[in-house]
């Protein structure tokens, strides 16, 4: 016992410092590390899927409509409705978490689809993505035209 | 007399703790050269404001009125003065003393320290950080500048060592 | 067992558990999610059009707009006044310089409101602060300032000032688009607002 | 979430304070480690005492793994953290003058003016010659401009350069200090100066 008692205060430390590190590593509900390897989908838009592309996706899929009433759940079948800011919600988390098939974050503003896809993708959630109709996508719908007449002073 | 001091592995952990600490709440390093040279900046700026305001160093200390006394470094410097009393308090090491080897005279001493500090204050300057700014604080965040640094010092000082052997031993 | 073994002991320890953790030196968010969530669904983390283009022609020197497209499409054409960061190359940039400036406010905008919003959370999450979002990005730019004109015969004193700042917007807007590529990157580096460095070292 | 000074933007005074606290933490620390005598410094040099290698890679290992542990918990913002700008010319230069000054002088900035607070006349010698090397630097500021900025690299961390992850490149940090540990305690049995250890 008496080499034991020597290394009492290392195991003390070292058991502290592992103790955390599996909390953090094991529990869910919070970010995980690297950035940038969550936001890949974004960058190559693999993550909007228009009406017509949703029957192309393999495997069942969710329609989450995040807005406050409910306006679109007569829109899409078998939707169901969280509220944006009822997002993460434990029995909403824990739902969404345990579904096997894609989850695709509808509503009427691309804006908010977009915040929260990219605050669930950075909590690991890779199943993920966004029902967009093709009127709102990262494309320019106009022309610009130079006026090569004037110029402004530098 | 043997456990004069804190044993080194437990004040190494110490001043990592501070270093650590000073990371976590103001997100930088540890720094004494800095300090040094505001000070210097704020005494040139006080006695001869045009040429401090001339010049292409002085002047970036006093743009936008600055007042380089009341900075980072200069109150970090402060606090070490103020740290470096406690600890002396309180293991009762205040003394008025001229540390050296018994073979050199005072005044090769205090010739000697002062034409130290000019030296490693005027490389702190130009390294942009001295053992604390650039080497300790420098390694803790893995920066190149850090290693690059504090290699340089140690293996000049072990060349150097030999030429002032007779000062310490 | 002295101070240096223990010492070594529990550094090669820790060193090993640390040799395992996924820690790349990249960006990570931090924070709880459920804060970010609620700084998320913040109305006024919005700009309209309107706005910017009154920004733009003041050029208010509190305001950075961030332009998220390909540097193509900055090249060709982009508001007076905005950086280009490409949405893709977001996290492999050096973003303290860009977002963690004091009293400047950022506007991230792209060509709708996806990469511009995705940007935006990306901003919050890894905790950098006073990052806003132009509503609509440029397609809603060139319809709301570019195209409007103005209909009906009466005009009320406000409608005048949109209408007003619309008009300079759009004339700013023109006029530096129009510019040959070399005068145009002049004009922009003349106009960016100099970037924080984080402050430390013995500087 | 850390660093608190750069996301939330404390107000000047209470900066500054925050900056006397650490200060006088470091002050605390180098002076308890032995730091405010020059002859234990040097010692390292000359192998009689080698106090500062213990001290000064125990301390940086321990903030670098406990900042590493401090973002992992998402407790600390390491983007947020100042890294050291690297000037290849001038890290080298300085570097080489630093060492001399060190080995002439017996302090570094820091622990001098954590020796002269328990009053070490040499440390206040010291100080002032620092403070002059200071101002001989800023009024040779234009002739070496060149030199201090030549070879600019940004502020790139060492990891990145081997390609190794932060945690990989702490552990074997770490094994180099350790084996570094125990020659330093060798070498002080080695050329042991008991003379001396027991003056200072």
């Amino acid at each position: 016992m008496n080499t034991l008692e020597k290394y009492t205060s290392v195991i003390a430390i070292v058991l502290v410092v592992v103790i955390l590190v599996l909390v953090r590593t094991l529990v869910s509900g919070h970010f995980r590390n690297d950035a940038g390897k969550w936001t890949g989908p974004s960058i190559n838009q693999s993550n909007l899927i228009t009406p017509e592309g949703l029957n192309k996706l393999p495997g069942k899929s969710l329609i989450v409509d995040l807005s406050d009433k409910g306006n679109l759940l007569r829109k899409y079948n078998g939707s169901i409705n969280i509220p944006a800011k009822s997002l993460l919600d434990k029995t909403n988390q824990k739902m969404l978490q345990t579904y096997k098939g894609n989850i695709l974050l509808v509503s009427e503003d691309p804006a908010l689809s977009a915040r929260l896809w990219m605050l669930l993708s950075q909590m690991g959630y890779t199943n993920l993505f966004i029902l967009s109709d093709s009127s709102n996508n990262e494309v320019f719908k106009y022309k610009f035209r130079p006026d090569t007449l004037t110029r402004p002073e530098l | 007399m043997k456990n004069k001091y804190m044993n080194p592995y437990l004040a190494g952990t110490l001043l990592g703790l501070v270093l650590l600490s000073a990371m976590y709440i103001a997100g930088r390093g540890l720094g004494a050269s800095g300090g040094l040279k505001y000070c210097v900046v704020s005494v040139v700026g006080a006695l001869d404001k045009p040429h401090a305001e001339r010049s292409t160093y002085y002047s970036k200390y006093f743009e936008g009125g600055q007042k380089p006394l009341t900075n980072w470094l200069t109150l970090e410097i402060f606090g070490v003065l103020a740290g470096g009393f406690i600890s002396g308090a309180v293991s009762k090491r205040l003394t008025f003393k001229i540390e050296k080897s018994p073979k050199i005279s005072n005044t090769r001493r205090l010739t000697l320290a002062f034409i130290g500090g000019m030296f490693f204050v005027y490389g702190a300057q130009l390294a942009r950080g001295c053992t604390s700014g650039a080497a300790l604080s420098g390694m803790a965040v893995l920066s190149v500048a850090g290693f690059v640094t504090m290699m340089a010092i140690f293996g000049s000082a072990y060349l150097f060592a030999w030429f002032f052997r007779k000062n310490w031993i | 067992m002295n101070t240096r073994q223990k010492i070594s002991v529990i550094l090669l320890l820790l060193g090993l558990i640390l040799a395992f953790l996924p820690l790349s030196g990249n960006y990570s968010f931090h924070g709880k999610p459920d804060k970010l969530l609620t700084e998320a669904l913040y109305e006024n983390t919005y700009f309209t059009a309107d706005q910017v283009a009154r920004f733009a022609i003041t050029e208010d020197s509190t305001i950075q707009l961030i332009d998220l497209r390909s540097p193509e499409e900055f090249r060709s054409f982009s508001i007076p006044g905005a950086i280009n960061i490409p949405y893709g190359e977001m996290l492999s940039k050096d973003l303290e310089s860009f977002l963690n400036r004091e009293n400047i406010r950022n506007i991230f905008y792209s060509n709708s409101d996806y990469n511009a919003n995705y940007a935006f959370v990306i901003a919050k999450g890894l905790g950098f602060e006073n990052n806003y979002v132009m509503k609509g990005g440029l397609n809603e730019w060139y319809r709301v300032v570019m195209n409007s004109e103005f209909s009906g015969d009466k005009i009320t004193a406000r409608e005048n000032a949109i209408f007003e700042t619309r008009t300079r917007a759009r004339r700013l807007f023109t006029e530096m688009n129009s510019m040959p590529d070399s005068l145009k990157a002049k004009y922009r580096e003349s106009k960016e607002i100099e970037r924080k460095k984080l402050d430390g070292g013995c500087e | 979430m850390g660093p608190f000074t750069s996301i939330s933007g404390f107000p000047a005074w209470l900066d500054l304070l925050i900056a006397f606290i650490i200060g006088t933490g470091f002050g605390f620390a180098l002076e308890q480690a032995g730091f405010s005598s020059s002859r234990k410094l040097v010692g390292m040099f000359y192998g009689y005492d080698t106090t500062v290698i213990k001290v000064f890679f125990t301390a940086s290992i321990v903030a670098l793994v406990g900042s590493q542990f401090l973002s992992y918990f998402g407790l600390l913002n390491l983007n947020l953290v100042f890294v050291n700008e690297y000037y290849v010319t001038a890290a080298i230069v300085g570097g080489v003058i630093m060492g001399a000054g060190f080995i002439m002088g017996g302090f570094c900035p820091g622990t001098g003016v954590s020796a002269l607070s328990i009053g070490k006349i040499d440390a206040l010698f010291y100080v002032l010659g620092g403070l002059t090397g200071a101002f001989l630097f800023a009024e040779t500021y234009p002739l070496i401009q060149h030199l201090a900025d030549n070879a600019y690299r940004g502020p790139v961390k060492i990891n990145e350069v081997l390609g190794l992850t932060p945690g990989l490149f702490t552990l074997l940090l770490i094994a180099a200090a350790v084996i570094m540990f125990w020659l330093a305690e060798l070498a002080e049995k080695k050329f042991a100066r008991p003379d001396i250890t027991n003056q200072i």
